[in-house]
C-alpha cells in the first residue's frame, strides 16, 4: 500500500544486490534507526533504557549469533549461554589485566576468545548431526558453566565467586561500572549491535552465507560443488560464538554490571534458542522480533496487572508469565512454524501487491 | 610426571586399596544410572512412536511428583493421590495430543522439539502456580516405600545400601520388563513399534495415530511419575530435577533414541561412569565434574560411533 | 564464457577420465564389480542399464562420494586412490542428481551462485565489509551466473526459492548450478527423469548446447533410449554392476547381451 | 526545448548528434538484459551507431539501398535503424512474427541486400525462403545463441560489425571523415524508412517516409504533449508498426527521451512496472485485458478489501474524470477521492506500472466508454488519437482536458482535415508519406489532386466537442433509402460495448430502416441468468428467453438514445432486432480469423431472417449448417423472435 515500486529499477548488480533494494524500505529502516538512536535516548526513562532496550539489544545480538549457526548453517546448538559466558569472563580478565586499553575494545576482542572456544566445541560437528550435535553442545554448556564456578582464576579469586564490573571511561565518560549512565551504555550497545548486524548481513549475502545455507539445505550436494564441510561448519561456529561472546560481554559489562556463573546457565541457552525459533530461523530481522517477543513480553505481562491495579502476587505473576510464554511458543509454532520473520515477510508482500491479494 | 601419576595410577590404586568404597560408588552409580534410564525411557517411548524429541520429559517427572505430593498435602490420602496423579498424567497426554501434536502434525522435527520446550515452560509455570515453587518432600513412606539402609559386609568393609534404592532398582526393572512385554506381546505395543517405521502400518493395525500419541504420552507420563517418586524419595521434589533430567540426553546418545535396552544400558554406563569419575578423578579438577562428565563421555563416544551403541551404520545415498 | 579452469591441458578426443577394474560393495552387496571404461574429452558419454545396475554408484565413485574397494580412476592424467568430493569439484567434475539435490531454502539465483563458490577467493575480511574487492568479485560472478540464467531461459524464476519450483525447472536450475562450476566433466544423473516430452526436448537441447557451447565433456545416465540415441557419442551399458557392452549407440543397441538385459527387466 | 533545435537537424543522424551534444550524459536507451537494466547514454549511442554505420558501409551497404530489420524491440535493432539512416540507407522493419511467406514478399519487394535480425529463429526463417531473395547478400544477427556452427560466410554478428567499424574509425582517420561527410550529405527529403502496412487489404504496401517530414511531425506532437528528455517510454510495440516507429523512435529522437526495451514479450508487464514509463501507449485490447486481470485478481481478495475497492472505484467514477479534467468538484468529493488515491488508485496504478505516466494514448479501434472511463477515473491521463501509417500515425489527437470516449480529438497541429461528400476523411499533414514504394499507381489512388490523402475511413466532426468521430470504413458506409448515413460498424460497436452483447450485425443499406442481429455473451448473460434464476440448457434456449430479450431491448434502447444524441446518426436508429440462435463462429466462416464479422456472407446465410426483419413478421424460422468442434457438420433449426423498438426523436439531446 505504501510501496511505490513503479520506476524503481536497477541498472547495476551492486544496486540489485543491495540490502534494501526498495526505497520505501530504506526510508523505514532510517526511521527506525532515528527512533532508536535519538528519540529513545532523549525521551526514554532509565527503566526503558536499562531494563528494556539494552537487554533487548543484547539478546537480539546473541540470537543473531545463534541464528548464524542454527538458522543459516543448520547446526543446532544448546551451548549459547556457555559461549556468552566465555565472552563475559574473557572481557573481565582482559580489562582487569590491561586496564589501560579501552573496555569497548575488550568487549569486542573477547568475542575472539569465545570464537576460539566455539571452534573447539564445533569440531565434532563434522561427524555429528541434529540432536546428537545438540547434546555435544550441551557438553560445552555444562563444561563451561562448570569452569565459571570451579576456576577461580576466571573471576580473579573473588570470594563471592562473582565478577564485579570495574568502572571504565571513554573520553572521560564512564561507560561501565556502577557510576555509568544507562543512556551511555544503551548507546554503546546500540552502536555495537547495529554495526555487527550490518556485518552479519554482509556475510550472509555473500559467498560464506551461501556456503552456510548450502550446507544447511543439502550437505552432500554442497560438498560436491566444492564446499569443504568442516571448514564451513567451523567458520559458522566461530562467527556464531563471536557474536554470542560479544553479547555476553555486553550483558555483563553494559547491562548487569556484574554477574555470577549462574547467569550463563542452560536456561539462558534455551531462552535464546526460543528467540531464534520464534523469530524465524535464517532471518536476521527475525532475531530482533524473537528477542522482543520473548524478553519484552514477560516484562509487559508483569507491568500490565500492576498498572490495571489487579492485586497479584509477584510470584504468581512470575508463574503466569511462564505459562503464557509457554503457551505462546506453542501457539506461534502452530500459527507460523517459520516464525515472526515469515509473518513479517507475508505482511510486507501483501502491502507490495496492494490492493491485490497476491 | 606427577600429574600423569595422579591421572593414570593413583585412582586405580585407590580402587584396589579400598574395594568396599569402589563397590559403594558402583552401587550409587548404578542407582542413579537406573533413574537416568527411567527418564531416558520416557524419551524413547515418545520418540519411538511419534518421532517427537520430547524435551518436556524432565519437567513431566517433576510435574508428576509435584502433583502427587501436592495432592497429599491437600489432604488426599496417599494412594488416592497416586491414582489421581495417574489420571492427571492421562489428561496431560490427551491435551498435549489435542492442543499441540495434532495442529503440528507433519511439521519438521525441530518444530515439534521446540513445541515441547514451550510445553516445558507451561508445565513449570502451572506446577509452581498450583503447588508453589519451593522443594517438597516425597511421601515415600506413605506410599509404603522402605526407609533406612542395610549394611552389607563385603570386600573388607561395609557397603550401605539404601532400601529405597533397592526398591527403585526393583521397580525400575519391573517397569522395564512390563514395557518390554507390552511392546512385544500386546497389539497396541506392536502398533507402536509399527508406527515408528511407518504411520500406515499403524493404521493397518487399526489404531489411529491420535490414539497412539495419547497412549505413548500417557505411558511416558506414568514412567515420569515413577521416576519422580524414586528421585523425590532419594533427594527432594524440586525443579532442579529438570536440569538433572537433561542427563537423559547423553544416555540417549549412547543408547540410541529408539532402543529401550539401549536406554537402560546407556543409563547405567552414564550413571556409573560419572560417579566413578567424580569420586576418583573429580578431586584433580576441583570436583563437581559430575555436571558435565556425562556429556563429555557421550561426546567422545559419538566421535567414534555417530550412530550410537545399537544403531547400525548409515550409508548415505544420493 | 571462459574455458574450464585447472588441471593438465587435454586435447579434444583424448581420454579425460579412465575407470579401471573398479569394484564397490556395501557390506556384502556388490554395487559395481570390476568395471572399466573411459570418457574422452568433448564427448557425450551415456551410462545406461536397468535399475540397480550400479549406474548412480558409478557416478558417485567418479566424483569421490564413494570409495571403491578395488580399481583405479585416472582423471586428467592423475591417478588417484581416494579422493574427497570437494577435491573432485576442484578438479573440475560437476554433477546433477537423480532426485534433484538443490538447496531448497535458497533462490534459484543463490543456488547457481553457490556453484561459483570455488571460483570466488575474496577473503573473509572483505566479505565482512562487503566492500571493494568483495563487491567487485560478487558482481563479476553474478554477471557470469546471469549468462547461465539467460542460457537456460530461467529469468522469471530468478528470485523464487527453488523449493516452490516445478520439477522440470528444478532440474534446469540444478544444471545451471553445475554449469556455474565451469566443469571439465559434467555428470548428469537422469537429467530427464519424470519430465514430459516438451521438457525433455528442451533439456536435450540444453545438454547439446552445453556440450558445443562450452565444450564440456558430459557423462549422463538416462533411461529414455531415444534420448540416449540422439545425444550420446558413446554408450557404456551396466547390468547388476557389471559392464556388458560399450560402444556407439547403434552398436550397443544391436548387442545381444544388452537386449537380453533389457528384456530381462522389462517384465 | 528539444523540438526547436529539432527543426535545424533535418535527418535522424543529425538529431542523434544533436542529442549527444545537448544530452550526452542522459540515458538514451535501456534494455532489461542479464537481470538488470543495461543502459546507454546518448553519447554511447552515437559512438556505437557511428561504429556500426562504418561497419555496415565496409560490408558494402550503400546510400539509397534498403536493409531489413527483423525482430523484437532491442537496442541493437534500433541502432541498426540509426546506423543505416546515418549512411543514407533505408531501413525496412518487418514484423518479427511475420510468417516466412510475408517476410519473403516484403524483403523481395523492398529489394533488400542486407538484413539485421534478432536471433536464430529469424535467421532460419529468412534462410528458408533464401532462394526467393536473390538480392539478399548479408545477414546480421544480435543473439549468438545456436548460430555458432552456422556457415558464417554471409552471416555476421552485429557486435562484430560494430567492432569492425570501431576499429576502422580508430585506425584510419579517413573513415571518420568519410562518415562525417556521409552524415552531412543526408538531406531532409531523403526517405528515412519504409513501413509495410500489414496486409489486411490485399498485399501490403511499403509506405515511404522522409526524414524531415517525420521529424516535423514528431516535433509538433512532442510540443503538443510537452515531452522532454526527462521522459521515459517502454518500447513494447512491434518495431515494424508505425506506432512504435513514431512514438518511441521518432519522438524519442526529437525529445531525446529514454527508450526502454523489455527483457522479452512475456515479461513486458513486469518490465513496465519496473521502468515506470512517463509516456505510454496501449491499444484498447491491451487495456481491456489489463482491466479483466484487475477484476479477476480482486475477486480473490478478502471481503472487506473487495468492498473497499468497489466503493472507491465508485467514488472515482463519480469524481475522478472531473478532477482529471480540472472541473469543479465538491470538497467532500475531493477528500473521498484523495482517500481513495491513498487506498486504491495509487497502489493500483503502481502495481500496473502507471504511477509515473503523464501522457497515455490509445488508438486503433473504438474503445468502450466504461473501459476508457475506468482508466481516466483512477487518474491515468489516457487520451485517444487517430491516424494511419500514411500519415505517420498522427491525424488527430485529444488535448489534455478535452477527452471523450467516442471521439478521437481535433486535428493535430499543422494538420488539415477535410470530409469528402461520401463522408470519407481526408488529411494533409507535415508527416504524411511521400508515396508507396515502387507503386505510383496506388499512391495516385489515395491522393487527391490538391495533395490530400484519403484515409479510407468515414467520419464527421461532432458539433458539441468539435472533435472528429470515426464511424466506419468508408466502403462499408451505406445509406438508408431516405438518404440518412448508415455506418454499421459504428452502431455495432455501440451495441458491443454492452458486456451482454458479444457480436452485432447491423443491416440497413438501401433499406427503409436499420435492424440488428445480435449474439449474447454466454458468460455474461449466463451469470446474469444464474443471479435471476433463469434456467436454460443451451445457448439457443438462453438466447430465445423472453427475459433475455427484455434485457437486450433495454441495451438497444440505450444505443438508440445515444444515436439520437448526434443528428448525423439520429436517423439510423435500430427499429427492429433479433437475437441469433447460434454464436457467430469463424469455423462457419461468419467471422474472420481476427473475429471481424463478414457482412456479405452473413447477409446471404441469414437471408430469411433479414427478410423477416423487414417484412414485419414477429418471428422467423431459420436452418443453418454448422461445424462442430470435431469437424462434423450438422444443421441447427430454430424459430427466432423479433422485437420492435421505439426510436428516439433526434431533437432530444442526451445529457453529456
Amino acid at each position: 500500500m505504501f510501496y511505490r515500486e513503479a520506476g524503481q529499477f536497477k541498472t547495476s548488480y551492486t544496486a540489485d544486490m543491495a540490502v534494501f533494494p526498495i526505497l520505501q524500505d530504506r526510508i523505514g529502516i532510517a526511521v527506525v534507526l532515528v527512533i532508536a538512536a535519538v528519540i529513545i535516548p532523549l525521551f526514554g526513562n532509565d527503566f526503558l533504557l536499562q531494563a528494556v532496550m539494552t537487554p533487548f539489544l543484547v539478546f537480539a545480538l546473541a540470537s543473531i549469533g545463534l541464528n548464524l549457526l542454527t538458522g543459516y548453517t543448520g547446526l543446532l546448538s544448546l551451548g549459547t549461554a556457555g559461549f556468552m559466558g566465555v565472552g563475559a569472563y574473557a572481557c573481565y580478565k582482559l580489562t582487569t589485566a590491561f586496564p589501560g586499553v579501552n573496555v569497548i575494545i575488550w568487549i569486542v576482542a573477547s568475542g575472539f576468545v569465545s570464537a576460539a572456544v566455539g571452534v573447539l566445541f564445533g569440531l565434532p560437528s563434522l561427524r555429528i548431526k541434529g540432536f546428537y550435535l545438540a547434546v555435544a553442545t550441551l557438553a560445552a554448556q555444562f563444561f563451561l558453566s562448570w569452569c565459571f564456578i570451579r576456576v577461580p582464576w576466571l573471576f580473579n579469586y573473588n570470594v563471592s565467586g562473582a565478577i564485579e564490573v570495574p568502572t571504565r571511561t571513554l573520553f572521560g565518560v564512564p561507560v561501565t561500572g556502577p557510576n555509568s549512565l544507562p543512556v551511555t551504555r544503551y548507546l554503546i550497545v546500540l552502536a555495537i549491535v547495529v554495526v555487527m548486524t550490518w556485518l552479519a548481513s554482509n556475510l550472509i549475502r555473500g559467498r560464506f552465507g551461501r556456503m552456510w545455507m548450502a550446507v544447511r539445505d543439502m550437505d552432500i550436494a554442497a560438498e560436491l560443488i566444492g564446499i569443504r564441510l568442516l571448514h564451513t561448519k567451523l567458520l559458522a561456529f566461530a562467527v556464531s560464538s563471536f557474536y554470542c561472546g560479544v553479547a555476553g560481554a555486553m550483558m555483563v559489562f553494559l547491562w548487569y554490571g556484574g554477574a555470577e556463573a549462574d547467569v550463563f546457565n542452560i536456561n539462558q541457552s534455551f531462552t535464546i534458542l526460543f528467540m531464534v525459533i520464534i523469530g524465524g530461523l535464517g532471518s536476521l530481522i527475525g532475531s530482533f522480533f524473537g528477542a522482543a517477543l520473548i524478553y519484552i513480553l514477560p516484562i509487559i505481562l508483569r507491568i500490565v496487572p500492576a498498572e490495571l491495579g489487579v492485586p497479584l502476587h509477584a510470584a504468581t505473576v512470575e508463574h503466569l508469565t511462564f505459562i503464557i510464554v509457554g503457551a505462546l511458543i506453542i501457539g506461534f509454532l502452530i500459527i507460523e512454524p517459520h516464525g515472526l520473520a515469515r509473518l513479517w515477510q507475508i505482511g510486507k508482500q501483501k502491502l507490495r501487491v496492494w490492493p491485490f491479494p497476491y | 610426571m606427577d600429574l600423569l601419576y595422579k591421572v593414570f595410577i593413583d585412582p586405580f590404586l585407590q580402587m584396589g586399596g579400598a574395594p568396599d568404597l569402589l563397590v559403594q560408588t558402583l552401587w550409587d552409580g548404578l542407582v542413579s544410572g537406573i533413574l537416568y534410564s527411567l527418564i531416558a525411557l520416557g524419551f524413547v517411548l515418545i520418540f519411538k512412536a511419534s518421532g517427537v524429541f520430547n524435551f518436556a520429559q524432565g519437567i513431566m517427572v517433576v510435574f508428576a511428583a509435584l502433583t502427587l505430593v501436592g495432592l497429599y498435602e491437600h489432604g488426599v490420602p496417599a494412594y488416592l493421590a497416586l491414582a489421581i496423579t495417574v489420571v492427571v498424567m492421562l489428561g496431560l497426554a490427551f491435551s498435549v495430543e489435542r492442543l499441540m501434536l495434532r495442529p503440528l502434525v507433519n511439521q519438521p522435527d525441530i518444530i515439534l522439539f521446540m513445541a515441547t520446550f514451550g510445553l516445558t515452560y507451561f508445565l513449570i509455570g502451572l506446577g509452581e502456580l498450583v503447588f508453589g515453587g519451593d522443594p517438597k518432600v516425597m511421601i515415600a513412606s506413605e506410599l509404603g516405600l522402605p526407609k533406612g539402609a542395610i549394611e552389607v559386609k563385603m570386600a573388607g568393609g561395609f557397603v550401605s545400601l539404601q532400601k529405597i534404592d533397592i526398591a527403585a532398582t526393583v521397580i525400575a526393572s519391573v517397569m522395564v520388563a512390563s514395557l518390554a512385554v507390552f511392546f512385544q506381546k500386546t497389539r497396541i505395543g506392536r502398533a507402536l513399534r509399527a508406527v515408528a517405521d511407518s504411520h500406515k502400518a499403524a493404521l493397518s493395525v487399526g489404531i489411529s495415530l491420535e490414539q497412539i500419541w495419547v497412549i505413548v504420552w500417557f505411558a511416558a507420563g506414568v514412567v515420569a511419575l515413577a521416576t519422580g517418586i524414586m528421585w523425590g524419595a532419594r533427594s527432594e521434589v524440586s525443579f532442579a530435577l529438570q536440569i538433572i533430567a537433561l542427563k537423559a540426553l547423553p544416555v540417549l546418545i549412547l543408547g540410541g533414541f529408539t532402543s529401550i535396552p539401549g536406554a537402560i544400558v546407556g543409563g547405567l554406563i552414564i550413571g556409573i561412569g560419572e560417579k566413578i569419575g567424580e569420586f576418583y578423578w573429580g578431586p584433580l579438577l576441583g570436583s563437581g565434574i559430575e555436571s558435565w562428565l556425562a556429556y563429555m563421555i557421550a561426546l567422545v563416544f559419538l566421535l567414534f560411533r555417530p550412530q550410537g551403541l545399537f544403531g547400525e551404520k548409515i550409508i548415505e545415498r544420493i | 564464457m571462459r574455458a574450464p579452469s585447472g588441471g593438465a591441458e587435454i586435447a579434444a578426443g583424448d581420454v579425460l577420465l579412465a575407470v579401471e577394474n573398479v569394484s564397490l560393495a556395501f557390506g556384502g552387496v556388490k554395487a559395481v564389480s570390476d568395471v572399466s571404461f573411459d570418457i574422452r574429452k568433448g564427448e557425450i558419454r551415456a551410462i545406461i542399464g536397468p535399475n540397480g545396475a550400479g549406474k548412480t554408484s558409478m557416478l558417485n565413485i567418479i566424483n569421490g562420494f564413494y570409495h571403491p574397494q578395488q580399481g583405479r580412476i585416472t582423471f586428467k592424467g592423475q591417478t588417484r586412490a581416494k579422493m574427497r568430493p570437494y577435491e573432485a569439484a576442484h578438479g573440475g567434475i560437476g554433477r546433477t542428481f537423480q532426485n534433484v539435490a538443490l538447496f531448497r531454502g535458497m533462490t534459484a539465483l543463490d543456488n547457481i551462485m553457490a556453484g561459483r563458490t570455488l571460483k570466488m577467493h575474496r577473503s573473509f575480511f572483505w566479505q565482512l565489509l562487503r566492500f571493494g574487492p568483495a563487491v567487485a568479485e560478487e558482481v563479476e560472478h553474478r554477471r557470469f551466473v546471469e549468462e547461465i540464467i539467460d542460457f537456460l531461459k530461467i529469468q522469471e524464476i530468478r528470485r523464487t526459492p527453488v523449493g516452490r519450483l516445478p520439477y522440470g525447472l528444478q532440474k534446469r536450475v540444478e544444471l545451471g548450478r553445475a554449469l556455474a562450476m565451469e566443469p571439465e566433466l559434467l555428470l548428469l544423473d537422469e537429467p530427464m527423469a519424470g519430465m514430459n516430452i516438451e521438457e525433455k526436448e528442451d533439456m536435450s537441447r540444453f545438454i547439446l548446447d552445453v556440450n558445443d557451447h562450452f565444450g564440456t565433456t558430459i557423462a549422463l545416465i538416462e533411461h529414455d533410449m531415444g534420448v540416449v540415441m540422439d545425444l550420446s557419442d558413446r554408450v557404456v551399458v551396466l547390468d547388476h554392476g557389471v559392464k556388458i557392452a560399450d560402444g556407439t549407440p547403434d552398436q550397443v543397441m544391436k548387442d545381444q547381451a544388452v537386449i537380453d538385459a533389457y528384456l530381462g527387466v522389462a517384465h | 526545448m528539444a523540438h526547436d533545435a529539432a527543426a535545424r537537424a533535418d535527418t535522424f543522424a543529425k538529431l542523434l548528434i544533436r542529442n549527444a551534444d545537448l544530452h550526452g550524459a542522459r540515458t538514451a536507451m535501456r534494455h532489461k538484459d542479464l537481470g538488470i537494466w543495461q543502459s546507454w547514454t546518448w553519447a554511447d549511442s552515437l559512438e556505437i551507431v557511428r561504429a556500426y554505420a562504418a561497419g555496415l558501409h565496409r560490408l558494402g551497404l550503400r546510400r539509397g539501398e534498403t536493409i531489413a530489420i527483423v525482430g523484437a524491440n532491442r537496442p541493437k535493432l534500433y541502432w541498426s535503424v540509426m546506423a543505416a539512416q546515418m549512411i543514407g540507407a533505408i531501413p525496412v522493419p518487418v514484423y518479427a512474427d511475420a510468417v516466412a511467406e510475408e517476410l519473403a514478399y516484403v524483403l523481395n519487394h523492398a529489394e533488400v541486400r542486407f538484413a539485421a535480425v534478432e536471433d536464430q529463429e529469424q535467421v532460419d526463417k529468412i534462410q528458408s525462403v533464401a532462394e526467393r531473395l536473390p538480392k539478399l547478400e548479408r545477414m546480421l544477427y544480435d543473439e549468438t545463441r545456436g548460430l555458432r556452427d552456422y556457415d558464417h560466410t554471409r552471416l555476421y554478428s552485429i557486435d562484430s560489425v560494430i567492432a569492425d567499424g570501431r576499429k576502422a574509425l580508430a585506425e584510419d582517420k579517413s573513415v571518420a571523415e568519410w562518415l562525417d561527410a556521409a552524415i552531412a550529405a543526408g538531406k531532409g527529403s531523403d526517405p528515412s524508412i519504409i513501413l509495410y502496412t500489414s496486409g489486411t487489404t490485399g498485399t501490403s504496401k511499403g509506405v515511404v517516409l522522409s526524414h524531415e517530414r517525420s521529424i516535423k511531425a514528431a516535433s509538433d506532437t512532442v510540443a503538443f504533449d510537452h515531452l522532454t528528455e526527462q521522459d521515459v517510454a517502454l518500447a513494447y510495440l512491434p518495431l515494424a508498426w508505425v506506432g512504435d516507429h513514431y512514438l518511441n523512435y521518432a519522438q524519442g529522437m526529437v525529445a531525446a527521451f529514454c527508450t526502454a526495451c523489455p527483457e522479452s514479450g512475456d515479461t513486458a508487464m513486469a518490465d513496465l512496472r519496473e521502468i515506470g514509463p512517463t509516456f505510454y501507449f496501449a491499444p484498447p485490447r491491451t487495456l481491456e485485458l489489463l482491466l479483466t486481470r484487475v477484476t479477476i485478481r480482486m475477486e480473490d481478495a478478502g471481503f472487506l478489501k473487495r468492498k473497499m475497492f468497489h466503493y472507491f472505484i465508485g467514488v472515482a467514477r463519480r469524481y475522478g474524470e472531473r478532477i482529471l479534467n480540472g472541473e469543479p468538484v465538491p470538497l467532500q468529493g475531493r477528500l473521498l477521492y484523495g482517500l481513495g488515491n491513498i487506498l486504491v488508485y495509487g497502489p493500483l496504478k503502481n502495481v500496473l506500472g502507471f504511477t509515473r505516466v503523464r501522457t497515455a494514448y490509445t488508438a486503433g479501434e473504438a474503445i468502450g466508454p466504461d473501459l476508457f472511463a475506468f482508466y481516466r477515473s483512477i487518474g491515468l491521463n489516457l487520451k485517444q488519437l487517430y491516424g494511419q501509417t500514411e500519415a505517420f500515425l498522427y491525424v488527430t489527437a485529444q488535448p489534455d482536458g478535452a477527452i471523450y470516449s467516442d471521439t478521437v480529438g481535433p486535428a493535430c497541429p499543422n494538420v488539415d482535415i477535410r470530409i469528402a461528400d461520401n463522408g470519407e476523411v481526408l488529411f494533409k499533414s507535415p508527416g504524411m508519406f511521400t508515396g508507396y514504394f515502387k507503386d505510383e499507381a496506388k499512391t495516385a489512388e489515395v491522393m487527391t489532386p490538391d495533395g490530400f490523402v484519403k484515409t479510407g475511413d468515414a467520419g464527421f466532426f461532432d458539433e458539441k466537442t468539435g472533435q472528429l468521430k470515426i464511424i466506419d470504413r468508408a466502403k462499408d458506409v451505406g445509406r438508408l433509402n431516405d438518404g440518412t448515413l448508415f455506418a454499421p460498424k459504428y452502431i455495432e460497436n455501440k451495441l458491443k460495448f454492452f458486456p451482454n452483447i458479444r457480436e452485432a450485425v447491423a443491416v440497413g443499406d438501401k433499406q427503409d430502416f436499420v435492424c440488428a442481429m445480435l449474439n449474447i455473451d454466454l458468460t455474461a448473460v449466463g451469470s446474469w441468468a444464474e443471479r435471476n434464476n433463469v434456467v436454460y440448457s443451451s445457448y439457443q434456449e438462453l438466447a430465445g428467453h423472453p427475459l433475455v430479450y427484455d434485457m437486450i431491448e433495454k441495451h438497444v434502447a440505450d444505443v438508440n438514445r445515444s444515436l439520437a444524441a448526434d443528428k448525423m446518426m439520429a436517423g439510423a436508429q435500430i427499429k427492429r432486432f433479433l437475437i441469433l440462435h447460434k454464436e457467430l463462429d469463424a469455423d462457419d466462416g461468419e467471422l474472420t480469423r481476427t473475429q471481424k464479422v463478414r457482412r456479405g456472407f452473413i447477409a446471404e446465410r441469414y437471408a430469411p431472417l433479414i427478410t423477416a426483419l423487414y417484412d414485419g413478421s414477429k418471428e422467423a424460422d431459420i436452418a443453418t449448417e454448422v461445424t462442430f468442434e470435431d469437424g462434423r457438420k450438422g444443421v441447427i433449426r430454430a424459430r427466432v423472435k423479433i422485437r420492435d423498438m421505439q426510436t428516439v426523436p433526434a431533437a432530444v439531446e442526451k445529457a453529456a
